[in-house]
């Protein structure tokens, strides 16, 4: 490592700057969060792909399935919570059955609460209240492997025309999205890991890799704290960027102002 | 084109998908059970693993991290051993802790394929190695044992405090020589982030191959030493050490299995061309 | 002998049992699967039970007894947390939850900003020319693309000018390494299964055990489907 | 006392406080507080392991109810919470290295967790076969940096085409590390952002806090 730039009394050397960019995302998060004006984001494809593929199901007369990752509360179930809730909002328009497997993990049985809320407001709001089953949301296991053959099984039984998978699926994914291949379905993901985005984006119709699922749930969600984060998110991307084209440069030219200031 | 040629296309194109399983079986246990001895090559990555090991002293005090379960280690078996003949060898001792339940079950497994080794060696339970069990369950399991290890730490696997043995020289995580972990993604972050980070330890990580991409962000970014990837890394440690193992017997399967892979793949293409693509009813949604 | 004879049992039904749950690849239900499956919840679930023990005693109580009188608090707050079972009461539980939560948030955030932003960047800001051409190839395709590969990852504005360009040429790097990081997660799954497929192959006795388990399995799988029992008899 | 319990407020102040606790000592150096920290941490690490009370309380409720209801299966449920206990009772009566519990540690943890991770080779394989095809550029260049990759990691390409390596390290180092490296950065700021959301009280309704 390279010497500090500078150093403030009374903090640690070496972490000032990782104090001060973790408090300006503190400030620049509660600033947007209570901003009046909505945050934009703009509209990610993986939208539209939903839209095509639900609509797929229901000139086809077939289910579609969508969950929600089977981690606990995380930055990936969250957005997988929005995404449900258009999926839930396109099925009850359109009269297509929905099905939603829950659990998964130790964790899950909190999140299937709010999922279950979710998907009933869905239909509320659409005017087919009686159409909501909750027998439709099953809860699979608490743990993994016994999930991931539930809806395997699922898959194979009820031959849904799409099956969405977002949250947060970890190596249960790739049995997942093969069998739902295997049973003719459009099968859109999001990978949550740099494997999985890989694998998945062969394994696929359609993958939100990365933060075009927190792009796509910020954008349906319209929450402010949803939106505040992916906008505090670019800002960093910008600052990340920045910090590693003036580096370069500087470095090239023969200093290590950046990297100094880095390690400060 | 014939009538023959449009049904190999078709086939290429839509044969089940269970042949690829039944040949991936018969690619992988055939070579297991008459092996062919192909030579294999050894990558820079593992050569720099392996002076890094080999870099250490006797009575350096390695952290042994097993993070893994049983599968991992099925898939880090000969990187395991290769590096444990390394440290016997060496007289490193070893405080060895699991980051998965199902670690309790491969202590006995281990040291029964290394039981030679280590008579030859005279390389002994509490003098030279201790099993301190499943301590790392968590993030904030793996920060208070880097801070203060004797607080959380008092006795071994089975019960025995463990004041008096060569772990007394142990008080935070900075103490250690190296960090060496076989992971499959458990409590490596964390190792990272309260070990490494916070007390400059090295670390050596032998990882699953699913998580070496991330790992290589990590290694450039110095945050790890050396990386020794999935068995094929561990086959060419045993190759570099001279002591064929499990690795090197397992390569004729690995080579088979990934060629039979680029067959399908091209078999595949050949019937997307010929066939799938001129049908073209799949792509007709628009979907990717 | 009583130990080889627990050894060999165990190694024969793990045998059995592995085939059993590859009988998953016929892609059909059946009983012997479901009967793998479940056995494995269940003993995986008690395994997990006891080393949980283990730990909240060796951690907990065994520190308690040398003095450490302050972890007392977490076995209150952990039986508290259990509390969350209990409709009626599982308020109980949301204070040990909002500490157990704080305290991994606060290990958490206090150091990702260093390991996953900050030394990150800093290892893309190198000297691109060191002398070695091959070595400037690297350092100079990683800085490219790092930067374009996150100018695609942002979504509060719309992507024209150089943006655009940018993002596409990032899109572009970022399948080439999506192409290397599945062959490397293939590899890695391979390895485990070939790990396997040579633990129950190795010593030569256990192969015609392997073998017969395999042939036994594929049959079985094939007549539950035909018959139809399969469907009937399987956990669902 | 319940009222206390179940507000809101106090549910966040003690979220606040621990996080702070913890948090600050690593950069404001505070004589004391590095040891308190350090023992809310051993504390935190107990308290969570209790989590595996309500996940086996809840396999045995969700059991219970496909047993009582005679559910598709409710015989495997039997077997398996049957099969549960006495794993439990071996271990903690008979200990962890001897006895039924060891055996079932052999013949069953063991093997199966392989076979379950090991399944995905297979699957791998055939999305692999499926889908790595030359449909759009994007597609091409991922079947084009697989194969080499691949082609590389075949132990026998690399002794016989020594040219292969450089390339395919090329892929990997550059791009596949790339790639990981944009991740760690986005998610990083995604998880800094979030624990801010939690601590200002807009997620914390995931827990199950607020008030009944």
């Amino acid at each position: 490592m390279v010497e500090p730039l500078f150093e403030i009394p009374g903090l640690f050397a070496g972490r000032t700057v990782g104090f001060l960019l973790i408090i300006l995302i503190f400030v620049l998060t509660i600033y947007y969060m209570s901003q009046k004006k909505l945050q934009y984001v703009r509209r990610v494809p993986a939208l539209d792909a939903i839209e095509d593929a639900v609509g797929r199901s229901t000139e086809m007369g077939k289910p579609v399935i969508c969950s929600y990752g089977l981690g606990g509360f995380s930055y990936w179930t969250i957005a997988g919570l929005s995404i449900l809730g258009y999926v839930a909002k396109l099925c009850a328009e359109t009269d297509t059955r929905l099905i939603v497997p829950t659990g998964g993990s130790h964790d899950s049985y909190i999140v299937r609460e709010a999922a279950v809320d979710l998907v009933r407001n869905a239909y509320t709001t659409a005017g087919k209240a009686e159409m909501f089953n909750e027998e439709d949301m099953p809860f699979l296991s608490g743990e993994q492997y016994a999930y991931t053959p539930a809806y395997i099984g699922m898959l194979v039984r009820d031959k849904p025309g799409t099956t969405i998978m977002t949250g947060s699926h970890w190596s249960e994914a790739m049995n997942i999205a093969e069998m739902s291949n295997a049973v003719g379905a459009i099968t859109i993901t999001a990978g949550c890991y740099t494997s999985s985005m890989a694998a998945l984006a062969c394994a696929s119709d359609y993958i939100m890799l990365g933060e075009e699922q927190p792009a796509a749930g910020a954008y349906l969600s319209k929450n402010p704290s949803q939106l505040a984060s992916i906008r505090v998110q670019d800002i960093y991307k910008f600052i990340a960027v920045g910090m590693m084209i003036l580096g370069l440069i500087a470095i090239n030219a023969g200093s290590e102002i950046i990297n100094r200031l880095i390690s400060s | 084109m014939s009538e023959e040629g449009f049904d190999l296309f078709k086939w290429m194109a839509t044969y089940d998908k269970r042949w690829i399983y039944v040949f991936l079986f018969i690619v992988v246990i055939g070579p297991l059970i008459r092996p062919l001895g192909m030579p294999i090559s050894v990558s820079g990555l593992t050569k720099d693993y392996y002076d890094n090991i080999n870099s250490l002293t006797e009575g350096d005090i390695v952290f042994d991290s097993w993070n893994m379960e049983f599968s991992g280690y099925m898939e880090l078996k000969p990187g395991v051993l290769a590096t444990h003949k390394i440290f016997i060898e060496k007289g490193v001792k070893l405080c060895i802790a699991f980051g998965h339940f199902e670690g309790v079950a491969l202590p006995p497994v281990v040291f029964k394929e290394l039981k030679s080794y280590m008579d030859q060696y005279d390389y002994k339970e509490f003098e030279d190695y201790i099993i301190i069990g499943y301590v790392i369950p968590n993030e904030a399991a793996v920060a208070a044992l880097a801070q203060d290890f004797h607080g959380v730490v008092r006795v071994d696997w089975k019960g025995q405090p463990i004041a008096g043995t060569f772990l007394d020289e142990i008080e935070d995580a900075g103490d250690f020589a190296l960090i060496n972990d076989y992971t499959t993604g458990l409590a490596t972050t964390f190792q990272i982030r309260h070990m490494v980070l916070t007390y400059g330890t090295p670390m050596a990580v032998n990882s699953i191959g699913v998580s070496v991409p991330g790992h290589l962000a990590n290694l450039d970014a110095g945050l790890i030493t050396s990386l020794l990837s999935s068995t094929r890394g561990g086959a060419e440690l045993e190759y570099l050490i001279g002591q064929p193992g499990p690795g090197l017997k397992s390569m004729d399967a690995f080579t088979f299995g990934h060629y039979m892979l680029i067959v399908f793949i091209i078999i595949g293409n050949i019937g997307h061309y010929g066939w799938s693509r001129r049908a073209a009813h799949r792509d007709r949604t628009g979907i990717q | 002998m009583a130990v080889e004879m627990f050894e060999f049992t165990a190694t024969v039904v793990g045998i059995f049992i592995s085939f059993c749950m590859y009988t998953t690849l016929y892609g059909k239900p059946n009983p012997i699967r479901s009967w793998a499956e479940y056995s494995y919840l269940a003993a995986g679930t008690g395994v997990s039970v006891v080393i949980g023990l283990w730990y909240i005693w060796n951690t907990a109580i065994v520190n308690i007894q040398a003095g450490d009188l302050i972890l007392i608090a977490s076995l209150i707050l952990g039986v508290m947390m259990l509390f969350r079972v209990y409709p009626k009461y599982n308020y109980v539980s949301r204070l040990p939850i909002a500490f157990s939560v704080g305290v991994q948030l606060a290990l958490s955030l206090r150091t990702i900003i260093f390991t996953n932003f900050l030394r990150q960047i800093n290892a893309t800001i190198v000297k691109l020319w060191t002398g070695v051409p091959m070595e400037f190839l690297y350092r100079f395709t990683i800085a490219v693309s790092v930067i374009t590969i996150l100018s695609f990852f942002l979504y509060t504005m719309e992507i024209t000018g150089p943006l655009l360009y940018s993002s596409k040429i990032g899109e572009y790097l970022m399948y080439l390494g999506f192409g290397a990081i599945f062959a490397q997660t293939f590899m890695g799954r391979l390895g485990l299964f070939v790990g396997y497929m040579e633990n129950i192959t190795t010593p030569a006795w256990k192969q015609p055990y392997t073998v017969v388990a395999a042939i036994i399995c594929l049959i079985a799988a094939i007549i539950f489907d035909k018959t139809g029992l399969g469907e009937k008899l399987s956990a669902g | 006392m319940s009222a206390f319990f179940k507000s809101r407020s106090t549910q966040l102040t003690i979220l606040v406080i621990s996080f702070l606790l913890v948090f600050i000592p690593y950069f404001i150096n505070i004589p004391g507080l590095d040891w308190f920290s350090t023992k809310l941490m051993t504390i935190a690490a107990v308290t969570n392991a209790f989590t595996i009370g309500i996940a086996v309380y809840s396999q045995y409720k969700r059991s219970g109810r496909f047993i009582m209801e005679r559910r598709k299966g409710w015989i495997y449920h039997i077997y398996l919470v049957l099969l549960m206990i006495f794993m439990i009772f071996n271990g903690i009566v008979f200990g962890q290295h001897t006895g039924g519990y060891d055996w079932l540690l052999k013949a069953v943890v063991t093997p199966l967790s392989s076979v379950i991770y090991g399944i995905l080779a297979f699957y791998m394989a055939s999305a692999g076969a499926r889908a790595f095809r030359a449909r759009s550029p994007q597609a091409a260049l991922l079947l084009i940096a697989g194969l080499i990759v691949l082609l590389y990691q075949a132990p026998l390409t690399g002794s016989v085409f020594p040219g292969i390596e450089p390339a395919a390290t090329y892929l990997t180092n550059t791009f596949g590390m790339s790639v990981a490296r944009m991740f760690s950065i986005s998610v990083c700021i995604g998880a800094i952002v979030l624990g801010v959301r939690m601590l200002t009280g807009k997620e914390v309704a995931f827990l199950g806090f607020g008030e009944e």
